[in-house]
């Protein structure tokens, strides 16, 4: 693959060969089934046990109430869909924000159309959720409340413990999909106030394909996959345990080193936030100055549409996404964007850079030229610039 | 996802920039959906296409089929230019994504709208030219999605 | 782990180390997610691509007819909860066997709850599904039978190609959970009728935490995990790129090698039923003796029961199975077992032993000597012995 | 999944068989749920139990739990032996998973029983001993399960 320059941490990140290591012996030696009586089983069981625990005390919470789930997205659905039919008797009102991920917006409008109703919060310019318009958006049917911890493209950290402050005072359950957020700030589930929480292990370095799902007890619990008694009957499938364990492995690494990654990451991102705004012009910072993940940078440039700038971006070694990997596919711009009042032109030319304590300061040093070249020679090629 | 030709004309485009009292200019898409391709045509006394050229917003397959577009129409003559179809675009670049064939859709119709240009001013009728959309998304209607 | 004897191949299979080599280079350089634009998610989503090609292909089916999943019982609930709710306009009933895996059982306990009927159809005392009684089952609001192809406890294999035909001449939809045969069987989907198939990777040496759905095309597809537009836009989530990988290359190592594999598991398997029919008094063997998973001895031994068992095999370094290891922490007897006609007592006292190609005929004899020490021991130590 | 102790007790368990002749003999559980067990007794005129043996169809847990409860009960007086809870074999095997707990209730009933067969036998009352279920699962209630 040559010298890459990876900056789309927030789409996925290189899985760390630590993680990689521990997860090896369960696939070719404790490969038993977790379920089962015999010993290889049950040391694979033991490993399992032990990730919870970590990932259990990582966010303050109980071992028995982290769930392993595919990931991020399993998780989400599972968050949304079981617990508005399990509260169905008390109502069917569910309050989410304008800039979820899909995974939440296309579980609401699932819910939709089985006769939920949700109503959609707005942000502000900066993309912090609008807490009066919450709070007066509560109902006596009102279940649930689900805001992102942070986002995933424009990188903004909601005040979520206000919300779940909210939540408490009026009765309603809170969830979080914390998958852009969890490993990379610290998380108190129950200084936050928080029900539940969605998290994906390949978004700090561990797997794709494992999640979790933390549930407070004394929620009503549905199952979303039902089958066997894994998961003490909430999730069925037999135990991802290499999965489990990589992610393990990455909760341990990043909780180990959760401030230096931080800070290393936040001096990059700073660095490319200035050089970017005082050396592009007709460029604008999406996402709160401040309360901002440590990895996001997230720039739109007038009169160039994304696309085109991530490929000449690739073509350069420099990997990059435009608005959410997730949606990449669909041609719409992101909602986020348009969401934060960007107009819909100039939401098609935004980029997101992510990074990772990895990366270097001449790496960024690099890309911040690349993209003065590109954004140059795009403008000169469209029909919009100097109209 | 693209093919070697597509990432060809896309690094470096053909014919890209403006012509001035160009015979004929076309501007079709729409900003608000992430695309707009502007074409100019230079037309001799015989209906040959002298020059073309173009200027565009868009995605690299906006890019690539414009550039492509602006190869395939210099020399034809105007009737021959209506054969540079959307489809001729797409085989020349030896294919598109099937997400990005409304792409190559732009390309055709910012041909017509430069030739329907052309075509209005001088008074002349081009056999099959219709008048172009003038937002490429407009007929399109939207896929049927499931959740 | 020294020297094990593992005979529990139907709950879970080592995984290959063919397949975990080529798994390795996708987590720490291929890591790109596949749904970005540069070249290193370009590798990753050929690589899935290759693998969506070699499936399709080993089914008889078109690429775009596979949909990747977090595994067998994610298959399932998709399977069976997505489409009752795309075809509730025709009908809400379902028709299953009373022998499913509680992938499929709970699903339907789900879909009950929800206003669907689900009608269980009975096997004889072989395991085999009364082609009859599920003939007269259809009525004109069925929309999907669901049976499936191989049995997890007794290795019965379903007359599948006889009711796909059943079901196509009904004009009703037919999905077939084949967890237990897939890569252990041929399959053909056009030739048998099917519809939609669930498969699961780590019961062919593959990792765990990834399976597939096949689903023919013209079925109308709802999303069972709603979000981002991966799988086109069918199943959301991160595609679990090195899940994926290693499940192609299992699938891979399975096709090339299945008649081989299926004459070995054979002589293993026919090896054992022989000697503990002819060694040990007071046993049944449960399933059909022909139509039978090659891998698969399933014996009851009366007067004991199977946790007992195991554990005493497991002290002799023997993994085993007693019913299906996904319902173990439930302590009921096999539904299985039940239904095939057994009282409860002699379901209690069931020995699930499961080979793979890398079994010995000396293994087997190790085996066949501790079964009938323990099941003399633990004999004179029941009250139901002798009495 | 169980402890040394439990695994020790079930490898090796204590006081297997019958005794004949015995002075009460109890037998609780049930085979349809897979699990019996039979408790024997012998016990001198003093009430002081001699001799316990036991035979156990069931789990693991069932098995130490037997075995344990016979070692406990050996060498007490009638009336101690009603100390022998599920709970103290539970302690004294060091626990058992949460599942397994009603495995242990099995001991101590069989143990009441076969008092209770003994106490019958004799014409004597035990103090604070009730009559046993004659099925251990009767009293039990059914998890509740969401799906
Ligand atoms: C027949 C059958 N269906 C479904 C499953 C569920 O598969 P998984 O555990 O991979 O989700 C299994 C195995 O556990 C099975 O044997
Ligand atoms: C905020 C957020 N939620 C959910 C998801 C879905 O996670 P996954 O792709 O692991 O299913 C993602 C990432 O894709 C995300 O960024
Ligand atoms: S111009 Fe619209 S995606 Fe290519
Ligand atoms: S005796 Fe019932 S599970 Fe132990």
């Amino acid at each position: 693959m040559g010298k890459l320059i990876y900056l789309d941490n927030a789409a996925t990140t290189k899985t760390a060969p630590e993680v990689v290591s521990e997860m090896l012996p369960y696939f070719t030696e404790n490969y038993g089934n977790p379920s089962s009586i015999y010993s290889i089983g049950g040391t694979a069981k033991e490993a399992v046990t032990k990730v919870r625990e970590r990932i259990a005390s990582s966010l303050g919470a109980k071992n028995n109430e982290i769930y392993f789930t595919g990931g991020g997205s399993e998780s989400d659905n599972w968050a949304l869909i079981a617990t508005a039919q399990a509260y169905e008797a008390k109502g069917k009102h569910i309050i989410t924000s304008k800039i979820e991920h899909h995974a939440i917006l296309h579980a609401c409008s699932y819910l939709e159309k089985q006769g939920y109703e949700i109503t959609y919060v707005d942000v502000d310019e900066n993309g912090i959720v609008k807490l009066d318009e919450l709070e007066r958006a509560i109902r006596p049917d009102t279940v649930l409340i689900s805001v992102m911890f942070a986002n995933n493209e424009i990188g903004t950290i909601q005040p979520i413990k206000e919300i779940g402050a909210i939540a408490k005072a009026r009765g309603v359950l809170f969830h979080t999909d914390a998958v852009q957020a969890y490993a990379h700030v610290p998380i108190d589930v129950d200084e936050m106030n928080i029900d539940m929480l969605s998290a994906s292990g390949h978004k700090f370095h561990g797997p794709k394909g494992i999640g979790f799902l933390y549930i407070r007890t004394g929620i009503k619990i549905r199952s979303f996959i039902h089958g066997g008694q894994q998961e003490r009957g909430r999730r069925a499938g037999t135990e991802n345990v290499t999965g489990i364990v990589g992610m393990g492995k990455a909760v341990e690494l990043s909780f180990s080193r959760m401030e230096e990654s931080a800070a290393k990451q936040k001096e990059l991102r700073d660095y490319l936030i200035k050089r970017i705004k005082e050396e592009v012009p007709y460029c604008r910072l999406n996402g709160d100055g401040v309360r901002r993940l440590p990895n996001n940078v997230n720039y739109s440039f007038q009169f160039i549409e994304g696309e085109s700038l991530l490929i000449m971006l690739d073509m350069k070694g420099i990997c990059a996404s435009s608005g959410s990997a997730c949606t990449s596919g669909s041609l719409d711009p992101s909602h986020v964007l348009l969401s934060i009042g960007l107009p819909h032109e100039i939401a098609h030319g935004s980029l997101r850079l992510t990074v990772s304590e990895e990366n270097t300061i001449e790496e960024m040093d690099i890309v911040i030229d690349a993209i003065k070249e590109i954004v140059d020679k795009l403008r000169k090629m469209s029909p919009l610039y100097e109209d | 996802m693209y093919t070697e030709k597509v990432m060809d004309h896309f690094e470096h485009p053909r014919n890209v920039g403006e012509i001035e009292n160009a015979s004929g200019v076309g501007t079709v898409g729409n900003a608000k959906c992430g695309d707009i391709m502007r074409m100019y045509l230079d037309i001799d006394e015989d209906g040959i296409i002298r020059d073309c050229k173009f200027k565009t917003f868009g995605c690299g397959a906006a890019v690539a089929t414009s550039s492509m577009a602006t190869e395939l129409v210099k020399g034809k003559n105007v009737q021959d230019a209506l054969l540079v179809t959307n489809k001729a675009v797409m085989e020349a670049l030896d294919g598109l994504p099937p997400v990005k064939v409304h792409c190559s859709l732009l390309a055709e119709e910012a041909i017509h709208a430069a030739l329907w240009d052309y075509a209005g001013k001088h008074g002349i009728e081009i056999e099959g030219l219709v008048k172009p959309k003038s937002d490429i998304h407009e007929g399109e209607e939207a896929e049927e999605e499931e959740y």
